[in-house]
């Protein structure tokens, strides 16, 4: 716990302590490390210590212990450390990444109604993917219940397991995020529904940026030289898919043993947009969602968002500032 | 000669009664049963109240936020409200089921490789060390071998469980064969039992404290393996101990997480004591009581 | 080396062997533990092998047992007979009581068990342990366990005993006893007893007759009959004069290894 | 009288030479070396060919996709280049650097709480069950207190190695200081061993056998403790056999995946074989070699 | 009760107690192990302790080797004299060469190591195992065993010799040589020897005086002289009559017990 004292006691240089994971979802923080991004924003006085993680759990229970200031997140676990703190352990900053989720079925399933008796996965019970999945049917009036019954089975599992079940034909589906998409389709799947196509001007959050309360309040200088990091990242990721890519797969490589495909990236690319917007409205709305199939209480999301250090980044470079609905 | 002027005559009965008189006196002895249940029962508690008062100094000291590191209080009333919940006593239902067949499984398969092994000479020098070595193999590598064998059934759990646990029983069974006194053998060829009769009236008996001990040392294999097989399949209709403990880390339920954990510690303390009376049961029957345990 | 043939004659309780012959091991490694060893026991004799370490005594046993095959030369026991074979250690099953060790020749036999039980309770009598039934082995004595071990080996209801220094691992006064005990049921059951020890002064206080067996390679080196009346008492001149002599011999073919 | 007429004489030296020859005489014996080496070799080889070829032959019948279940041929591929990439080896640098320091401090623990609870009355009451319930804990439990404890450090994966391992260490530690037969404690004491010096001439060497067999049972705790725990702190710059592992199943690599079971089984088997040896080599001073092993 | 003071005083080999009293275990379970035992070793004295099971004998040694505690009376040694105990069993450090275990003593009184060898090849010339040294004590027969302890516990370089039935577990013959040997060193280094037996004869082949013990209480009901002129011959017709005596006493105590 001294660390976190020693980060928030402000003489001397700070150390930021960043996590992410070796995702694609995770883009522009990979790229942003890989190329140097947030140490040149950061600048000579702040020390940047990455640390990458697999799951969402590792990286919260980080933030909570004082072990890590700032994470590349999903939504699901922004909200529940934030719910579970009781709305004072984590601050949004920023949004990273939104799309690349989709649910790829069996090539002879072509609509919803025959998914009817089917069994299709998701990443885990009560996530962002398997609340979507659950109100999509609903909407579609196929029924599911939280027990696995109803109309349409749901089977909550690990990605990684999701494509071997796939292949062994154990399931008939996933509605799951990139790279497992990709992966899926190269299965032999197809996507069934591109998860875009449900929102308001295709955008729904799948990585933002958080920082732990405390360090926001100790170092709110620190927190905007990351966030000028993030936004540059994003333009490099933008501005440079192909070098981005190739930072990508080969950043992978080193963390996982293996550089991940970089046919695979390039194939999911294009299902993911790299924005700072961190689509507020579509957390809430999968939360009412969540609500809506009995997967969660409401939770009160007031104070989540902390968007002036974006909003000033994004002024002093001219570009359009986002804001909470 | 002295000797002429003294009785010769045969032992009486007297002598010999008098000697196994003797040989037995003061053999047993021993507290009163209230005593002994509360000397072992007062360092437990002792432990505990001490376990406790330090966690809650620490969380009083406000070292971690609570959230990370929540006390006892809110975890004892968590602990209140999951123990009066349907979800604890569901998902202990279907652990413990899962646990009782995966364990019957592992029994059984270790059984026989261990007595395969145990009595062929070519399958102990193919198999023995692989034994140990399979001990070693962390349950996650094998879920892609359970999914391609087994689907998402819970035949898949199985397969972990028993794969974990299987190693130790067999080594308990083979120790337990190994180690039959060959004096115990040859007495009961002696006495007429062969092939089966030897292994149903002298091995078996005389292997059981070693199995035992395997049986023990399989249970920790098993019930961790469980822990993990249990994310392997998870069948929404049926929520489990495994599945729980990963949704709590998941959600960042801390108070939930250690609540989990004081389950299975107790679990594992009715469980270790199960064997721990099974053990003692059969020392106290075979004689040979620990020195220490007396 | 010609394999060994156990014929079976009709009669009771003699013991006979012909040539008998035992090597362990192959090659270079080869025991020669038994060297053309031929015996006649008689029905109800009681003959002690007497000889140092490794003369073959306990092979010897076994053999006439059917634990092991000889490697040469003719067993002959009577039709039907199994030997009953008693060890230095009582080798009782810890997990029975004693009743049930006791019965265990008895269930391996096929009896019904009210007979079992009948049987065992008698056996028991037997051997002054009636009231001891429901203990474990572990809760007796040395002398007790042995006793209990005797009764087990009876209830083959066999009536060749095959004794490998069965009292060696208790102390005197309890071995005193037992040599009565063993006496008194020798008498009644008219047993051939064949029975292996170091001790010569047990040796001559319960035999018949004493077989001296040489060591490496184990051949019979000399026998004498003991003719003092019993009941004996070991503390006796006859029987220690008797002891004294084999003593001598023994030395004598000891100290032939020490050179 | 007939003892008159015979030697009466204090024993000769030839006499008690000659009984010690008689009674050593014939105990060693054994096979060539060689010959023991290829019988102990040749059915480990036989059964690797056995599980290879039906492996391969399930692979032709086509029941499953190669993606899914690759077959011998491309696992052995990817194997040999694993072999020569310096990937496998830093992995097996960092992992075995880490299960050398997590199982040394494991057993510094197992060996302090192993005395401890071995003789203090007190304390053996308060935590012997406790130790083994432990046993039962799985890994992913002891994650948050593993960061909470000590960031995100190594120390967060030894955390989670010594609480795998100690355990059985300790258990091995209590069963032998628990059966130091007391006869030899009394000779020790007589001879004048007393406090330190009883432990360390007579305590000590005679709980050896016990204690090893603990750490083979602590160091198959520790190595899937090990390969859980390296998820909990992925060092960039470190790879490791934990976190490939992992990443091999989470990127579906079916093949690599089961080239690194291969490699986990093979070290399992050495370390297997270390503590084999280690035990063999006691029970051979001992004298308590095992009838079946000879 | 009074505690026990175990004085010490400047000479020899003497072991004096008086009304030495012991008792197991507290309220409704306490054992009376022995009553009020008084006695006095000369120094270089042979006394042989005898006596059924349970009358005390190994708790009489123990309290002397100041293992454990009396419950009263007075237990006086001379200055400085650790005496030495031997059990029935070896009691060897397995782990440990015969070299290895008869250096421990030596070890433990910081003796420096090239007195130690010498001093450890010296005690197994004494014991005729001079060739065995770098042997494991599992190597060795059960007499060579015995002989192993006896140079370990003559390392500790003490008058007193007490000895709870070392020869217990032997054989006859193994026994036999083992009594010649103790004689011999016994009066080689006039050692003062508390030795105690389940076994009259060997009583009688070794003692000056045999002293028996009776059982629950442990008490001292009678004792003799052994008048029998060394060199001894367990055989022989004078030990023979003085072990019959003995037995006799001691098997009518041990009928009171079975009344
Ligand atoms: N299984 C065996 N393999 C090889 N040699 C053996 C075996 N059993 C016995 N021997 C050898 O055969 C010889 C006779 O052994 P046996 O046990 O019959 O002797 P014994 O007279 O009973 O000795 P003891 O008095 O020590 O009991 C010995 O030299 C022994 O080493
Ligand atoms: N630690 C103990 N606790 C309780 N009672 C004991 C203890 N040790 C011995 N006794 C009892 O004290 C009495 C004397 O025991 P001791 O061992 O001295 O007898 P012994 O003469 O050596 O017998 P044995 O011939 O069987 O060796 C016995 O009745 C025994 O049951
Ligand atoms: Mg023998
Ligand atoms: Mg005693």
């Amino acid at each position: 716990g001294d660390d976190s004292e020693s980060a928030g006691g402000g003489s001397g240089p700070v150390t930021l302590r960043l996590g992410y994971f070796p995702n694609i979802t995770h883009a522009p923080a990979v790229v942003g490390v890989e190329k140097g991004i947030f140490a040149e924003k950061l600048g000579s006085d702040v020390k940047l210590e990455t640390t990458t993680f697999n799951a969402g759990p590792s990286a919260i229970e980080a933030i909570f212990s004082g072990a890590l200031d700032a994470t590349y997140i999903g939504p699901n676990p922004t909200v529940n450390a934030f719910s579970k703190s009781k709305g004072e352990a984590i601050r949004v900053v920023s949004g990273a990444a939104s799309g690349g989720v989709a649910l790829v079925v069996k090539p002879g399933i072509t609509s919803a109604e025959q998914l009817r008796g089917k069994k299709i996965a998701t990443p885990q019970l009560g996530n962002t993917q398997d609340v979507a999945i659950r109100y999509w049917l609903k909407e579609k009036g196929l029924k599911t219940t939280k027990e696995g019954g109803g109309d349409v089975t749901i089977v909550p599992q690990e990605n990684a397991q999701t494509v071997e079940t796939f292949g062994s034909g154990a399931i008939d589906g996933a509605w799951v995020p990139e790279p497992f998409v990709s992966r899926l389709v190269n299965a032999g799947g197809k996507v069934l529904v591109d998860e875009r196509d449900l929102w308001p001007d295709r955008k729904f959050v799948i990585t933002n940026l958080i920082v732990s309360t405390r360090f926001l309040k100790a170092h709110p200088d620190v927190v905007k030289k990351l966030v000028e990091g993030q936004v540059a990242a994003n333009e490099f990721v933008n501005g440079k898919p192909d070098e981005a890519q190739q930072a990508i797969s080969g950043h992978i490589g080193k963390i996982t043993g293996k550089p991940l495909d970089l046919k695979l990236i390039k194939q999911a690319w294009p299902t993911l947009e790299f924005t700072n917007d961190p689509i507020a409205s579509s957390l809430k709305t999968g939360l009412d969602h969540a609500v809506a199939v009995e997967l969660t209480k409401p939770v009160d999301l007031d104070g989540l968002y902390d968007l002036t250090y974006l909003n000033e980044v994004l002024k002093s470079g001219g570009r359009p500032e986002v804001s909470l609905p | 000669m002295a000797s002429d002027t003294l009785t010769t005559g045969p032992r009486t009965d007297a002598e010999i009664t008098g000697l196994d008189a003797l040989d037995l006196a003061g053999r047993e002895q021993g507290l009163s049963r209230l005593r002994r249940l509360w000397s072992a029962t007062w360092p437990k508690l002792a432990a505990l109240g001490l376990a406790l008062a330090v966690w809650q100094a620490v969380v009083w000291t406000g070292w971690k936020d609570p959230w990370a590191l929540p006390g006892p209080g809110p975890v004892f009333a968590d602990l209140g409200g999951y123990l009066l919940s349907p979800m604890l006593w569901d998902g202990l239902a279907t652990t413990g089921r899962r646990a009782a067949v995966g364990f019957a499984a592992a029994i059984a398969v270790g059984l026989v490789i261990g007595l395969g092994v145990a009595r062929v000479r070519v399958l102990r020098a193919a198999l023995g060390s692989m034994i140990t070595a399979l001990q070693t193999m962390p349950s996650i590598a094998w879920f892609p071998l359970a999914i391609i064998l087994f689907q998402l059934s819970e035949e898949a759990i199985f397969f972990v469980v028993v794969l974990g646990a299987a190693p130790s029983i067999a080594n308990g069974v083979i120790h337990g064969v190994d180690y039959v006194p060959p004096l115990l053998l040859r007495a009961g060829r002696n006495l007429g039992a062969r092939g089966v009769n030897l292994y149903r009236y002298v091995i078996a008996p005389a292997a059981l404290p070693a199995i035992v001990a395997g049986l023990k040392q399989g249970w920790a294999f098993a019930w961790r393996s469980l822990m993990a097989g249990e994310l392997l399949v998870v069948i929404a209709t049926r929520t489990s101990i495994g599945a729980q403990l990963t949704y709590a880390r998941e959600l960042s339920e801390t108070t939930r997480l250690i609540a989990i954990m004081i389950v299975i510690l107790v679990l594992g303390l009715v469980v270790d004591s199960a064997f721990g009376a099974a053990d003692k049961a059969i020392r106290r029957r075979w004689g040979v009581l620990d020195q220490a345990g007396q | 080396m010609t394999s060994t043939t156990t014929t079976r004659r009709s009669a009771t309780g003699s013991v006979a062997l012909r040539g008998v012959t035992k090597v362990y091991g192959r090659g270079a490694n080869a025991v020669l533990a038994l060297d053309g060893v031929s015996l006649d026991v008689a029905p109800g004799e009681f003959v002690c092998l007497v000889g140092a370490s490794g003369c073959g005594k306990s092979t010897l046993l076994n053999l006439v047992a059917g634990l092991d095959r000889a490697s040469g030369g003719e067993i002959t026991l009577d039709e039907g007979v199994n030997p009953g074979l008693m060890f230095q250690e009582p080798a009782l099953f810890p997990w029975l009581t004693v009743e049930g060790n006791v019965e265990v020749p008895l269930k391996l036999r096929g009896l019904p068990r009210a007979q079992r039980r009948e049987r065992v309770a008698e056996l028991l009598r037997t051997v002054h342990l009636a009231d001891f039934g429901r203990k474990r082995p572990h809760e007796l004595s040395g002398g007790m366990r042995q006793r209990v071990a005797l009764a087990r080996t009876l209830a083959l209801d066999t009536p060749v005993l095959l004794m490998d220094e069965p009292f060696g691992a208790l102390d005197a006064m309890t071995r005193d006893i037992l040599h009565d005990e063993l006496e008194r049921i020798w008498t009644e059951r008219r047993l051939t007893v064949l029975f292996v020890t170091h001790n010569v002064r047990e040796a001559a206080r319960l035999a018949d007759r004493i077989i001296l067996l040489s060591s490496r390679p184990g051949r019979i080196l000399w026998s004498t009959e003991v003719d003092v009346p019993r009941p004996r008492r070991i503390d006796s001149p006859e029987v220690s004069a008797i002891a004294a002599e084999v003593t001598d011999r023994l030395r004598t073919e000891v100290g032939r290894h020490g050179q």
